[in-house]
């Protein structure tokens, strides 16, 4: 009997173990572990103060401003919840454009202007020729209406 | 017991030895395929124009180094669960494709995103467990060279392949369960991909290359270390490839 | 008691032996012959459960030693070319923490007279590092008087030791076999055993 | 068809550093390997030749 | 049970014995911190936002450094064969080594860590955050470690080999425990690191040992 007792109190250890494991873990994805900021996060006071970190979200559409003369951009991000003005000196990815994802390094003024050291793009994983993303852009367009 | 004798190094011998032309004549027919697709068949894509044809390696690659590592932590189960020499030759032979598919995912990523994303790196959680996958494979590789005593350096590097596996899981999931600023996956079992069918055919088949490309290597990269470690035995003496 | 069935062993890409079977009841000894190189030290570490054979099994009391560790571990003793000994420590605290570690308690009075009796008297307080390589095996040795252990399995167990140190052990070895105990051993030098007719067995011929 | 003419082709609509450079790469590491594989392959039928021309006096 | 304390006293005697090797790590530790001002520069600012990570990857390394004589001094002297041929089963005594190196090496890192973080420029509820990340985050590095030593043991090159293997199994816990102590700095918490760190700790404390005591046997073979 003695070793078969034995044999239960450690599949039961095990058991809670793994329990405990799979609830700190759970615990961990309800909080944020990310490797960018919502613009709602920041608008929440979720992101830090006074310390680079990443946004990420949509340009918004329309929000797109160039400087003249110079490298300097400036452009809005959003979640379409929240957004967040952005400014950036420097070249953007090709990918950059207004209506898709973005992410952006950089600090939070306290002017609530993200001053950006670095743009990333962030596409997405759909893949098609020009012309079947036109249709379905229009097949979009016609459903809203 | 039949399935012993197909286990047994001196009846794959032969057997891999006939097999392997024939992958790799698979190989080279659907890589021609697959590329005549990528280049002339597949069409521009709506977002990222000719840049996207990165696609037709670098996904088959990244998937070549994760299933390669679970393939090569199957073997290595199975050898320590049986103690069947030939399992842990297979996870040895896998090893250093696996390593290169690892290389060429990582660089053809660099080479994607330096384009679209505008960085060649980014610390983001799909890259690093990628990279993290790579120095598993040269660990592995390293820890069996540097034991002299075959049969200890099967079993110790078969062990590290089983803890490095949790790994795999981790890479796979790590655009689900992080933000990352790496895209989710195009191709799914859950869903229908996100995908042109044609862009996703020249993948599929670029894929199936890179499969029958590593099953052919795997095999000949076997056969020279069975001969290695079996020089002694009788079946290897009696092979014509050792006749003077 | 102890049994070895079909036992073979491989060392590298050498096969040292093959279907090697033995047995051994109390009061009886082993005596393991064979060449350098030719698996006297592999077949007993396969013997006392730290080497797996390449195939056949190891049984204690007719049950594989891999499954008994718990009362296998605390009837079996082995002596390694190495001796196990900390040289940190004094003999008397490594002979304490021995025991310990295999689950026995061992009084100082034990342990001093053990060692008093291999002749190491003056030195139980000296950090082992000071010891002589023969006065560390004796040290080795005064563990197996405290063991208990009805199996001894000594792999050459006079290496280092002097004329007088080669003749406690031949005393030690007819004692533990006249009181039923069981020994299996390598050796070099002949054994002059007395009364005592151990059986031999010689490995690596077949190779 | 894609492209118009080779030139076209050879740059990718402005991608050519990034899609040949990948090719490139991929080719070189494939080819390295399989060159690795039949060097270790020979150099292992050499030994067992010497092995076996030692072993078997003529 | 009673084999788990005999194993950790008696590593804990021997460390007293060996007190050189013992502060070798724990110095190592101190001074591959300390150069990181001299190299990188005063500027208070950087320092802030560098020391948590410099302190972690330091101490990594310290652990990796003891990490390889773990089982290698036992082995030499033979007790390991000894031990492992003991009644009890091989996984307590891999629980019992790594369970001692980490009171040997993992607690004195814990102590230390907070005046290196004064150094780089770190306060209050930091402090306490980076002691509660090393001291969840450490004893990981001790079980993990064991592998290692366990797998390498023997092998010439050893030490090298062991870094090798083992560092990218240490990465999740840097990144937890770094950002945990990050994220308080940065002012959002450390709640999410800690958790995922204790998750890897329950996970380790259940499979590190088990593998040890396999690798264990694997190498005395």
């Amino acid at each position: 009997m003695k070793p078969r007792h034995k044999k239960l109190a450690l599949i039961a250890l095990i058991v809670a173990a793994i329990g405990v494991a799979v609830a700190l873990v759970l615990n961990a994805f309800n909080s944020n572990l990310v490797f960018f900021f919502t613009p709602t996060q920041v608008a929440n006071g979720e992101a830090p103060i006074s310390r680079a970190f990443r946004i990420g979200g949509l340009v918004e559409n329309g929000s797109l401003k160039r400087q003249e003369g110079g490298l300097t951009v400036g452009f809005v991000v959003t979640d379409t919840a929240k957004s967040i003005p952005v400014s950036y000196t420097g070249v953007l990815p090709d990918l950059f454009k207004e209506g898709k994802g973005v992410v952006a390094e950089g600090k939070l003024g306290s002017d609530g202007t993200f001053t950006a050291t670095q743009v990333l793009a962030k596409h997405d994983e759909n893949y098609m020729p020009p012309e079947a993303a036109s249709a379905i852009e229009q097949a979009q367009k016609s459903l809203v209406k | 017991m039949n399935l012993y004798r197909y286990a047994s190094p001196s009846t794959f011998y032969p057997l891999a030895g006939r097999l392997a032309p024939w992958f790799f004549a698979l190989a080279f027919i659907l890589a021609v395929i697959g590329l005549y697709i990528s280049f002339f068949v597949a069409p521009t894509d709506f977002q990222q124009g000719e840049g996207y044809r990165i696609i037709f390696i670098h996904v088959p690659a990244a998937w070549m180094s994760m299933f390669i590592y679970i393939v090569m932590a199957f073997w290595s189960a199975i050898g320590l669960a049986w103690n069947t020499r030939l399992s842990f030759i297979m996870a040895r032979a896998l090893a250093p494709t696996g390593a290169m598919f690892t290389f060429i995912a990582l660089w053809t990523g660099a080479f994607w995103g330096k384009p679209m994303w505008g960085a060649w790196w980014v610390w983001d959680a799909r890259l690093t467990s990628e990279l993290i996958l790579f120095f598993l494979y040269v660990g592995v590789m390293a820890l069996q060279a540097a034991i002299d005593d075959p049969r200890r350096s099967d079993r110790a590097g078969a062990l590290l392949n089983l803890v490095g596996v949790i790994n795999v899981p981790i890479i796979y999931f790590s655009v689900k369960w992080w933000n990352t600023l790496h895209q989710g996956s195009s191709v799914s079992l859950t869903r229908a991909p996100s995908m042109a069918h044609i862009m996703l055919w020249g993948m599929l088949i670029m894929a199936l290359a890179a499969w029958m490309y590593a099953i052919a290597v795997a095999f000949v990269r076997a056969r020279s270390m069975l001969l290695e470690r079996e020089r002694q035995a009788s079946w290897v003496r009696e092979l014509p490839e050792g006749k003077a | 008691m102890l049994t070895a069935n079909n036992l073979s062993c491989e060392r590298g890409e050498r096969l040292l032996f093959r279907n090697l079977n033995l047995e051994l009841n109390e009061g009886e000894a082993l005596l393991v012959r064979g060449a350098n190189g030719h698996g006297k030290t592999s077949l007993l570490r396969i013997l006392c459960g730290l080497s797996a054979p390449a195939s056949g099994e190891v049984f204690w009391c007719g049950e594989s030693i891999r499954a008994a560790k718990e009362t296998y571990g605390k009837e079996m003793a082995y002596v390694a070319h190495s001796n196990g000994i900390k040289e940190e420590l004094t003999p008397l605290e490594n002979m304490v923490l021995s025991a310990r570690l295999c689950g026995r308690g061992l009084d100082m009075e034990t342990a001093e007279s053990a060692l008093a009796q291999l002749g190491l008297a003056r030195c139980m307080d000296l950090p082992s590092r000071v010891l002589s390589f023969g006065q560390r095996r004796r040290v080795t040795l005064a563990g197996l008087l405290t063991a208990g252990a009805l199996l001894w399995i000594l792999d050459e167990p006079l290496t280092g030791l002097d004329v007088s140190g080669v003749a406690m052990v031949e005393q030690m070895i007819r004692d533990h076999v006249a009181a039923g105990g069981m020994i299996i051993a390598t050796t070099h030098h002949a054994l002059e055993l007395g009364d005592l007719k151990p059986k031999t067995l010689t490995v690596g011929e077949s190779a | 068809m894609n492209w118009g003419s080779w030139s076209d082709f050879w740059q990718m609509g402005g991608y050519g550093l990034y899609v040949w450079g990948s090719f490139a790469m991929t080719i070189v590491c494939i080819a390295g390997e399989i060159w690795f594989l039949r060097r270790h392959r020979l150099q292992t039928m050499q030994r067992l030749k010497r092995m076996n021309a030692w072993e078997t006096p003529t | 049970m009673k084999f788990l304390a005999t194993v950790i006293q008696r590593d804990i005697l021997l460390a007293t014995r060996r007190r050189g090797d013992w502060l070798t790590a724990q110095f190592f530790f101190v001074l591959v911190v300390s150069m990181f001002p001299l190299g990188i520069g005063p500027d208070p600012a950087v320092l802030r936002m560098i020391g948590p990570g410099v302190i972690w990857v330091a101490a990594l390394l310290a652990t990796l450094l003891s990490m390889s004589r773990l089982y290698a001094d036992d082995h030499r002297d033979g007790t390991l064969e000894q031990m492992m041929l003991s009644p009890y089963s091989n996984i307590v005594l891999a629980l019992g080594k790594s369970i001692a190196h980490w009171i040997i090496n993992g607690i004195p890192l814990l102590v230390i860590a907070p005046l290196l973080g004064i150094q780089f420029g770190l306060a209050g509820k930091v402090l306490w955050i980076l002691m509660l990340s090393l001291a969840i985050g450490t004893p990981i590095l001790s079980l993990l470690g064991s592998i290692g030593a366990a797998l390498t043991l023997g092998l010439r090159g050893g030490g090298v080999l062991i870094t090798l293997l083992i560092l990218p199994l240490y990465v999740p816990v840097l990144i937890f425990g770094a950002g945990a102590v990050e994220g308080t700095l940065a002012g959002i918490g450390a709640e999410a690191n800690l958790s995922l760190l204790g998750a890897f700790l329950v996970l380790s404390l259940l499979l590190a040992p088990w593998v040890s005591a396999t690798a264990l046997k694997i190498s005395l073979e």
